[in-house]
């Protein structure tokens, strides 16, 4: 134990503004490089969880700590610099309309001021992974439903980040993808050394893969436990 | 790059983008009837020297030699511009003319009409100064300038310089209002997009950057749309009004060129600047507050 | 239920409501500069009388009572309204003002100036050709009317009329392009909704009619902005100039407010309305298209 | 055999207009009151089938019948009425932002002109299947994933379809939820003669159900099988 760890909730609570309790009382650390699966039912508080890491909401009490960070009083100016840390996939997607794959896929590093020549390079290697070069060049609205899930799951890791928030990033693919595309994730986590926390509902990828795993049931931790 | 960022928005929603132009480019017509209005008003002030000169009347006794001397007199005064003395005949024929009456219409015995000298003033504004300068000289046995027609001119003038800039704000503030609107429309259309960007660690001066440039870009455009639109119904407008008033001082087309090519694009450029930063202040603001 | 449906729209996006709203009432306030400076022509018109008279001189050796006959008969022709006998005494009197003289400039010998008759015209427009008939009697020595003043004044007119429709059908084109367009800005930020509405059984019918209760709402509020904004500024301004030249014919207030409220309204409802179905029907074509 | 089948495509082509060849030559018939899962990778063709039958696109080639109409001919006019009579599930959701779960729910009732009265007593029965009933007045945005998901379904079935197109209506919900969804339609299918259509990844819901399976694979028919 080196004192904090790299990724904390304590006693935090979250009352969404209608009065929808979606957290209550989480208390959980996770280590620097590790696979955590989140799991329970609809509407349990797994997006909520995600959303707080991202500072896409704050909590109604408690802190939420990231590297050293306490995410909930990071001023305006630094989320910035703060979400260059993290890669997101949303469980709605949230892909930039009107724009292309390619486009969508480097926007993390045009984000950071990359040159277009070192964007090329990550994303090219990205695309092979997702199976989408041909459609480098396509509108993201032209894309079926699991070629714009991995195209989200590719946004989220090609500026390898320290953290990746994947919510629920298989509900679109066929078993075989979404295997492939878990495998990806752990590989980051193993070689990478990037934390990840994934929430899902596919009981096949559960059983093929080990990693930790903390169950929601509304708004609670009900069980915590490690699949070798 | 961000060119062709805007160039994307424009291909992506050409009527909002050209509704920002519209907007922009209407105030610009309004400040340039002013310009033009202003341009005509100073042609007006400085030509019309005939019409905005004071007449002042000699006592009878007064010779030709003396009026002389005045006249040289009233040159030296710094709002005279020329001084012309009308001599008891010259005024008899004006009067003539002005009339349409025949030679014999008037009494041939004597000419009624005093030596009188015409002092014009570069600008209307001066005259009635000029007219109380000389009738303080005393050498007078009148002052008499235009009369209604200069103090309705005079006093139009001076209600077109008061109220102009409180106008000429108000169309500022107008178009500034709009094209902060039409950007604030054209963000919060993409607003889920801004919240995207922002969340794959966008810093707002870079999701603001696109937004400034096609604000200022579209304050140009607006501009250079003004004055060609001016510069086209200025060129056939004036050119009826020298055909149907030809004794008319009014404004040439050249002289309307560059002032309002000026003042459009810049003036339309910084409000496109201003509307899209006060916008975009306004959306960051609020996205940061929810 | 529209109502409330129009009501969301308002607090959804107010920005591109209040947008739809600014461009009427801008293009209504032109309106209504046009609705004012024509009925300030209309009084000047109607009751200009002396400076839109004719002036009918008789040769010198008619009498009183001949005059007094042909003054009768003028009086039977449709385009006159007033004729009046000037005498030559009065016509000397009236000299002696205008050009500010005193009796004693004048040789007390012999009266110059000779009998006349002042036929006033009840329309600018008639002077003319009130003109033209005086002239052809014959009875008169020369026929004049008030040259300049009068031909300035009817040029003017007549290029207000002959443009002032053109200019009107610009406006109303302008306000019903703009407000088009913010409908169509409007719909097409929620293009995504009704291409699900289509998908979901919905009538072109039924996903029109909420932006066309907008367009009309819209152009309603305007109308009504535009008519209270006008009698402001009607009000200040006209008491203003009644002050500064009480000797002008003014409209006064009273009579501007119910052409322009009706026509504000009336407009706006129009232009609105016609606006929101041009743009939907844009819209839903190019959906349909697809 | 009674002439003609409730739903059939006949020698389908669609390529999409940036070439790609989305469906090649599709043969399929299906029968009034029919369950029907459509499986396949990612970017099989699933959804432009779908998109066929609701003319959200028209075919390259081919004829698409439905309940008698030739779908790909019908006149713009008539689409609401075809469409009045399907519910689709869209795999990318597409609720009414800004409106209330209520109100995305009844949204086909409302289409039709029904009364007020009459869409609160569809919507109570179904917001009570979905356990939604507390979030009636919620907006749609304040909804989980997954709830949006159950609502969804609602929304396509509320008015009793003849044809329900669900294009992957378990993505994000958990396994009960997900088999409770598939078990409503099932019923809606046996006991209100409903046709249903579903395209899914979800593996655990084919081992669960019998049906008809058709495979697409790079938008041809690959095989086209019944499970008792
Ligand atoms: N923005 C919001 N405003 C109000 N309530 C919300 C909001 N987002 C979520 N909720 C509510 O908070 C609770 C938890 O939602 P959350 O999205 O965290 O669930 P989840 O575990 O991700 O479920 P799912 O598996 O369906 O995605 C739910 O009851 C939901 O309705
Ligand atoms: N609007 C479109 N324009 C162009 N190409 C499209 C469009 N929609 C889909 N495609 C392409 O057509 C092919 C089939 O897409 P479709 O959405 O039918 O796949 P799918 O079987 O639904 O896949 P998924 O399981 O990922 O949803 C894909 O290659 C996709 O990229
Ligand atoms: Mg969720
Ligand atoms: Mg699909």
């Amino acid at each position: 134990m080196e004192g904090m760890e790299f990724l904390e909730f304590r006693r935090v609570y979250k009352i969404y503004h209608n009065g929808v309790r979606a957290l209550t009382n989480i208390n959980l650390s996770v280590r620097e490089g590790e696979f955590v699966f989140l799991l329970g039912p609809t509407g349990a508080g797994k997006s909520t969880v995600m959303k707080l890491l991202s500072r896409e909401e704050v909590p109604s009490a408690g802190d939420v700590w990231l590297d050293g960070f306490r995410v909930n009083r990071l001023e305006d100016d630094h989320l910035p610099y703060l979400r260059r840390n993290m890669g997101i996939v949303f469980q709605d997607l949230r892909l930039l309309p009107m724009r292309t794959v390619f486009e969508n896929l480097v926007f993390p590093l045009e984000v950071m001021g990359l040159r277009r020549t070192v964007m090329n390079r990550y994303a090219r290697e990205v695309l092979e992974v997702l199976d989408l070069e041909e459609k480098r060049n396509h509108l993201v609205e032209w894309l079926s439903g699991g070629e714009k899930q991995k195209l989200c799951v590719g946004r989220a890791v090609i500026h390898q980040p320290k953290l990746v928030l994947a919510d629920e990033p298989t509900g679109n693919l066929d078993g075989h993808s979404a295997y492939e595309m878990v495998s990806g994730l752990f590989q980051l986590c193993r070689e990478g050394g990037s934390t990840v926390v994934m929430a899902t509902h596919n009981e096949r990828i559960l059983k093929a893969f080990p990693g930790r795993r903390v169950y929601l049931d509304r708004g609670e931790i009900v069980r915590d436990s490690f699949r070798e | 790059m961000f060119v062709r960022e805007v160039f994307r928005r424009f291909r992506r929603n050409p009527q909002l983008f050209l509704m920002g132009i519209l907007s922009i480019f209407f105030t610009q017509l309004i400040v340039n009837v002013f310009i033009v209005g202003y341009l005509e008003l100073d042609k007006l002030g400085t030509f019309r020297g005939d019409a905005f000169s004071v007449r002042a009347y000699f006592p009878d006794d007064v010779t030709t030699g003396q009026a002389e001397e005045v006249a040289e007199r009233l040159r030296g005064y710094p709002e005279v511009a020329e001084v012309t003395i009308v001599s008891r005949e010259q005024a008899r024929l004006k009067f003539l003319e002005y009339f349409d009456l025949r030679e014999e219409d008037l009494p041939p015995e004597e000419n009624p009409f005093p030596l009188s000298v015409e002092a014009a003033s570069p600008r209307v504004e001066d005259v009635p100064s000029l007219a109380e300068r000389l009738r303080e000289t005393g050498s007078f046995d009148e002052v008499l300038y235009g009369g209604r027609n200069v103090e309705l001119f005079l006093r139009f003038y001076q209600m077109l310089l008061s109220t102009g800039g409180v106008i000429l704000l108000g169309v500022f503030v107008f178009s500034l209002v709009v094209i902060t609107n039409v950007i604030r429309i054209s963000m919060q259309s993409r607003e889920h997009e801004i919240q995207v960007c922002g969340l794959m660690g966008a810093t707002e001066r870079f999701i603001r950057r696109p937004y400034l440039y096609e604000g200022f870009l579209q304050g140009i455009f607006a501009g250079l749309a003004a004055f060609v639109v001016t510069y086209l119904v200025a060129d056939f407008t004036l050119e009826f009004l020298h055909a149907a008033f030809p004794f008319f001082p009014w404004v040439e087309t050249e002289d309307i060129l560059v002032p309002t090519l000026v003042v459009n694009t810049a003036m339309g450029g910084f409000v496109g600047f201003l509307g899209s930063f006060v916008a975009s202040n306004a959306v960051l603001r609020g996205k940061r507050r929810q």
